[in-house]
């Protein structure tokens, strides 16, 4: 016997009962398919409501929260900022280009609905070890379908990380982040309010790329079109450019009344979605919508991706504004059909009724799982892991070591990636990528963005509640390393099968760990996206709770850079380097050098994170830092050689002593762990001397640990331990090849 | 003995081709109205050793299969003949 | 004195350029839609950075048939001002209105970062400002800059000085590792045989502000404003 | 009539294409020693309205020398014949 229809869009036999229910009768197929894509995963967030909604949402700097396109928050002088990550993992494990061009597409298009004009990019990549040719193959193809999509739109790309690792091989992570400014009044929804306005179409025409895979052979669309009918979507750039144009002389001319960009399931999301909002109904014609192909029908229209497309809400009276504007950049516009009070999305095929659905059931009206959760056995395993089975290496091994770590792919230097990305077209970028947080300027105003995206999905894996937690606190303290106050965050969580308890378990305690860091460092949750599945044959990907951290530096003369400025002045680690053997678990030492993934990281001490990111932000205000650098993976020591590597000419090296971070006080305390254990609550910091008093003061203000360990030197790094012994002595220049070249000798 | 061999490469038919679509748009403001339909493919043409037509062929398709050609969005079309002859 | 930066659809670097000129050089500035015809008031046009129709097919070909372009051919005749950076270069190869074309860079990839050139013809209306083999920082981000001519052009332009500007290193030398996409001899812009029209790969545009990274850039404009307020144009690409 | 054309086009002979050669050295990766030289192209396929395949020729030939092709470059060839038949 046949399958029916519903299994092969994916529903469930009870999800089906459940939709005969609530409908009251059995839907047809074009409803069935309308269902189906919005009670997927991806739009019904079915495994993961429950949970989202215990994050911190609330901030005084908030404008908008969680449920509309991008949160928007408060930035001063009559402006805010839009902002949301979203991922584009699976196209991107299919067709790396293309899932990554339209990835970038998709989230700029969130941003742009909000009313404000796209101006930063960030992307977050996970894969598998660059040793692996498949692995670097996915790798080239996503770094240039962002190069070749991002760069068209004229949107920088300012910043990212790039992370390799075993279990992202068959399952690479694609996040971008998209970042847009606008005035206060200029804000956007997306909200189909208003009984008799006009919903229009706007953009590229509707062909049937997208749609869902399995309804390839589906006698809609006829057996022998499966092959060609592939579930990638191509992007264009070009179109998208006009579109963010032409959307943004309708709203500043205020002729739209509602907007919203149609990501996955099209026109139908896009739909159910605005009059959820307004709690209104929609009634279209889909012989209306500018069509790329031949008899098209409603199920087409209404499930189709195709990319580069808007839904706007229009006063009668502004449909020709509307059309003139669409018309003069180029792109289709249409009058798709209007706004009703029925509470029901109605969808005619040239002319007779095809769907009729209460948006209620379509948005928020799928079933919510609470899943069971287990903890993975590795956790318990891995608490019992003893650092002592790992032999301290010999004082003459450090140097080697971390040339080793600092050529270490997910350490070194990303430069391969970045040098293809437009980082500075809109001449505002003050600091690109390459050197920490992204800082970039609000031209008319002293102010400047500043942008991070963080996680260590190594770190999640083992600890997933400490993982999400530093991942928050290490993004914040990369912001306020620059002088930035951070304000709020955005998330991408990426996952495996929530079905299955470990996962579910890793989940939860990811969104504590998040929520927990969050509310102590008053940066409240906007927005985010969850990607589920992320797994092959039983093999998920580390669970990465990927952080979007906002920040806003209130005058950019006073910005602090990474990177030593000038000889003598002295050095000091602000906040705490533990130092002991638990500060090696989850660590790039313990992965790349005694290749090993064990041990259960600690949680960052939030009270310290929090005094640490005011330090930072009054110490750049003050004008007491001349360099902040953060120490996150390589620990200490790559933060030392960071801080040369970037340092200027004749300030490109140091001489410290790591007595003054009390080795020896703690019996646990090894060389190793001082100098490159992670999960510390630190940052390595230059300034002049006569500045060290002011920094003690207030470090003491905050009850943050101030310890001077030396002082700026020309070219070298030198690391005395506590008994004045050199343990480290590298030529900076050694270092930056280590680094620079870390990649590409990797790949090779 | 060698031959030329040519890989044409294009989208599938349901893929939409941006590159093409803008093309007609300048055709069409040039005035051909008569053009209806503007796909861009790509063309690789490739001098190589072999023992035979047959082998040439084969070799061709190989290397289509595995470099030349992304299953997912594309179909790719091998003509070769003895390198010499006109095309 | 007005600049006009021409905005097509797909330029990206539009308002760089009005910034750059307006705000910072602060001259009189004002952004021309690309199917205009009128070049009526403007002495000088930016063809500005970006990706002119998606640069589909080549890069810049598709522009060349907006309708500013006819009366752009009047305005170059008339020995007014025109400079195409980056995609206004290939726009103005691809016109005819220089010669050469801009190739796919040798590494078959986009490249952005901070380029050092050499001033190679300072009797330009463009970069009188300059001292004569100056060396200058100025960032490029280009996937298609790869210039090329055949010989003989390539000669002509370098003995009729029309070589503005060549990719060196820091101490000034045009070697292989200073070309950042292969261009021939090292050439990053060009004027035309009367002089009042160049097109540059780099992004004068990107440095005129200290806090950008460098202000090397400014002066290609305060020539220009120099130039056109001595009113003494045509002729001057000779050297 | 309905014809389907094909302008190819392609560098002329003396111009170095990175394309082509970073194609072949993968092709050389991939162990395909008998590859001695790779050029890339562009295939445009053009669906037009035309009286005759003459009118549909010169169509295709003006076409190219305007747009399609830069003369500075790229050398064409064009191929036309009645839609509906097979290539
Ligand atoms: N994919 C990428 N795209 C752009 N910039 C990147 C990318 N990956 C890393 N970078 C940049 O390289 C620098 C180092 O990244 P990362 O190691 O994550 O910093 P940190 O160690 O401070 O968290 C940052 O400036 C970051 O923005
Ligand atoms: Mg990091």
């Amino acid at each position: 016997m046949d399958i029916p229809a519903w299994k092969k869009m994916g529903l469930k036999d009870f999800e089906y009962k459940e939709i005969v229910n609530r409908l009251g009768r059995e839907p047809n197929y074009t409803e069935t398919g309308i269902f189906s894509v919005l009670w997927s995963e991806h739009c019904g967030y079915k495994h993961s409501r429950s949970l989202l909604r215990t994050l911190p949402t609330k901030g005084e700097k908030v404008l908008v929260g969680p449920g509309e396109n991008a949160g928007v928050v408060d930035i001063g002088d009559g402006l805010a900022c839009a902002f949301k990550v979203e991922s584009h993992n699976h196209p991107c494990a299919v067709e790396p280009y293309q899932g990554a061009a339209t990835g970038i597409g998709g989230i700029v298009r969130d941003v742009l609905a909000m009313g404000a004009r796209p101006v930063i990019l960030l992307d977050s990549l996970r894969f598998g070890p660059v040793e692996d040719a498949r692995s670097r193959f996915l790798f080239g193809g996503v770094v240039s379908g962002i190069a070749g999509y991002g760069n068209c739109l004229g949107i920088p790309t300012v910043g990212g990380e790039v992370f390799f690792a075993e279990p992202y091989k068959g399952n690479p992570l694609v996040n971008v982040l998209c970042a847009g400014l606008m005035k206060h009044e200029d804000l956007h929804l997306g909200k189909a309010y208003g009984v008799g306005n006009v919903v229009m179409i706007v953009g590229h025409s509707t062909g049937r790329d997208g749609i869902h895979g399995a309804t390839f052979a589906s006698d809609v669309l006829g057996e022998d079109n499966e092959d060609k009918r592939p579930n990638v979507q191509v992007g264009d750039p070009f179109m998208e450019k006009l579109l963010i144009e032409a959307c943004l002389e309708m709203m500043h001319k205020g002729v739209v009344v509602g907007i919203q960009d149609m990501g996955a399931a099209g026109i139908t999301s896009s739909c159910a979605e605005t009059a959820a909002r307004a709690g209104t109904g929609l009634s279209i014609e889909i012989a209306k919508v500018p069509m790329r192909e031949e008899n098209m029908t409603a199920y087409d229209v209404m499930l189709s991706e195709s990319q580069e497309r808007m839904l706007l809400i229009v006063k009668p009276e502004k449909v020709d504004e509307v059309a003139a504007i669409g018309k003069k950049w180029g792109l289709h516009v249409a009058n798709i059909g209007r706004v009703t009070d029925s509470g029901s999305l109605e969808v005619y095929e040239y002319g007779k009724l095809a769907a009729a659905i209460p948006v209620s059931l379509l948005v928020e009206g799928s079933p919510v799982y609470c899943p069971e959760s287990a903890e993975p056995g590795y956790v318990s395993n891995n608490t019992n892991w003893a650092a002592a089975s790992v032999k301290v290496p010999a004082k003459s091994e450090l140097g080697g070591i971390l040339l080793k770590l600092l050529a270490a792919p997910n350490i070194a230097s990303k430069e391969t990636v970045y040098r293809q990305y437009d980082y500075m077209v809109r001449t505002d970028t003050v600091e690109g990528p390459g050197k920490g947080a992204a800082v970039v300027r609000v031209k008319g105003t002293k102010r400047a963005l500043v942008l991070k995206t963080d996680c260590n999905g190594r770190l999640a894996y083992l600890n997933p509640k400490a993982g999400a937690a530093w991942a928050v606190a290490e993004s914040a303290r990369n912001v306020a390393a620059t002088g930035a106050r951070p304000v709020a965050i955005t998330n991408c969580l990426n996952f495996g099968n929530p079905e299955r308890p470990e996962i579910y378990w890793q989940f939860k305690e990811a969104i504590a760990g998040m929520s927990e860091a969050c509310v102590a460092l008053g940066t409240p949750v906007t927005g985010g996206n969850v990607s589920f599945y992320n797994e092959t044959e039983g093999v998920a990907v580390y669970p990465t709770p990927v952080i979007g951290m906002l920040g806003v530096l209130e005058d950019l003369d006073k910005h602090v850079s990474p990177g030593f400025k000038s000889a003598g002045d002295a050095i000091a680690v602000l906040g705490k380097v533990w130092g002991d053997g638990r500060s090696l678990a989850g660590s790039e030492y313990l992965a790349s050098i005694c290749g090993q993934v064990a041990g259960n990281p600690r949680e960052p001490d939030l009270a310290l994170e929090k005094g640490l990111v005011d330090v930072l932000v009054e110490g750049a205000s003050l004008g007491l830092l001349r360099s902040a650098q953060d120490l996150s993976e390589g620990g200490l020591a790559v933060a030392l050689a960071e801080s040369c590597i970037h340092g200027e000419d004749g300030a490109c090296g140091a001489t410290i002593s790591i007595g003054a971070i009390g080795c020896g006080g703690n019996p646990d305390h090894r060389p190793d762990s001082v100098m490159f254990g992670e999960c510390n609550s630190a940052v390595v910091v230059s300034l002049a001397p006569d500045k060290e008093q002011a920094l003690k003061d207030l470090c003491a203000r905050h009850s943050v640990p101030l310890a001077v360990l030396g002082q700026v030197g020309s070219d070298k790094l030198v690391v005395k331990d506590c008994l004045g012994g050199e343990i480290i002595s590298l030529a900076t220049a050694e270092m930056a090849d280590a680094w620079r070249n870390g990649i590409p000798r990797a790949a090779k | 003995m060698k031959f030329m061999g040519t890989v044409t490469v294009a989208l599938k038919e349901g893929i939409f081709d941006p590159q093409g679509a803008a093309v007609k748009g300048s055709l069409d403001a040039l005035g051909y109205a008569q053009v209806q339909r503007v796909r861009m493919g790509k063309d690789i043409v490739i001098a190589l050793e072999a023992a035979s037509i047959e082998e040439a062929n084969s070799l061709l398709d190989e290397m289509a299969r595995k470099l030349l050609a992304n299953p997912v969005t594309e179909v790719y079309r091998i003509a070769v003949q003895e390198a010499g002859e006109r095309p | 004195m007005k600049f006009g930066v021409i905005v097509f659809p797909g330029s990206n670097c539009d308002t760089d350029a009005h910034h750059a000129i307006k705000d910072v050089v602060g001259a009189d500035c004002e952004f021309i839609w690309h199917d205009g015809v009128d070049l009526q008031g403007f002495d000088a046009v930016v063809l500005p950075g970006g990706f002119s129709y998606g640069d589909y097919l080549r890069s810049g070909a598709l522009a060349r048939f907006s309708r500013i372009m006819s009366s752009l051919y009047e305005f170059i005749e008339k020995g007014r001002l025109v400079i195409g950076i980056c995609n206004g270069f290939q726009i103005l190869t691809e016109a005819g209105l220089l010669p050469g074309q801009l190739l796919s860079n040798d590494v078959l990839e986009f490249r952005c970062k901070w380029v050092n050139l050499r001033v190679e013809n300072a009797k330009t209306p463009f970069t009188s400002l300059y001292r004569p083999r100056e060396v200058l920082r100025m960032p490029i981000a280009h996937h298609d800059g790869n210039y090329y001519a055949e010989k003989d052009v390539l000669d002509d332009l370098e003995r009729s000085g029309q070589v503005v500007l060549r990719y060196v290193d820091e101490s000034g030398n045009p070697t292989a590792e200073a070309n950042p996409n292969g261009a021939a001899r090292n050439i990053a812009g060009i004027v035309n045989k009367k002089g009042n029209v160049l097109g540059l790969m780099p992004h004068p545009e990107r440095c005129v502000e200290t806090i950008l990274g460098g202000e090397d850039g400014r002066r290609i404009f305060l020539s220009m404003v120099d130039s056109l307020s001595k009113g003494t144009l045509v002729g001057k690409g000779r050297s």
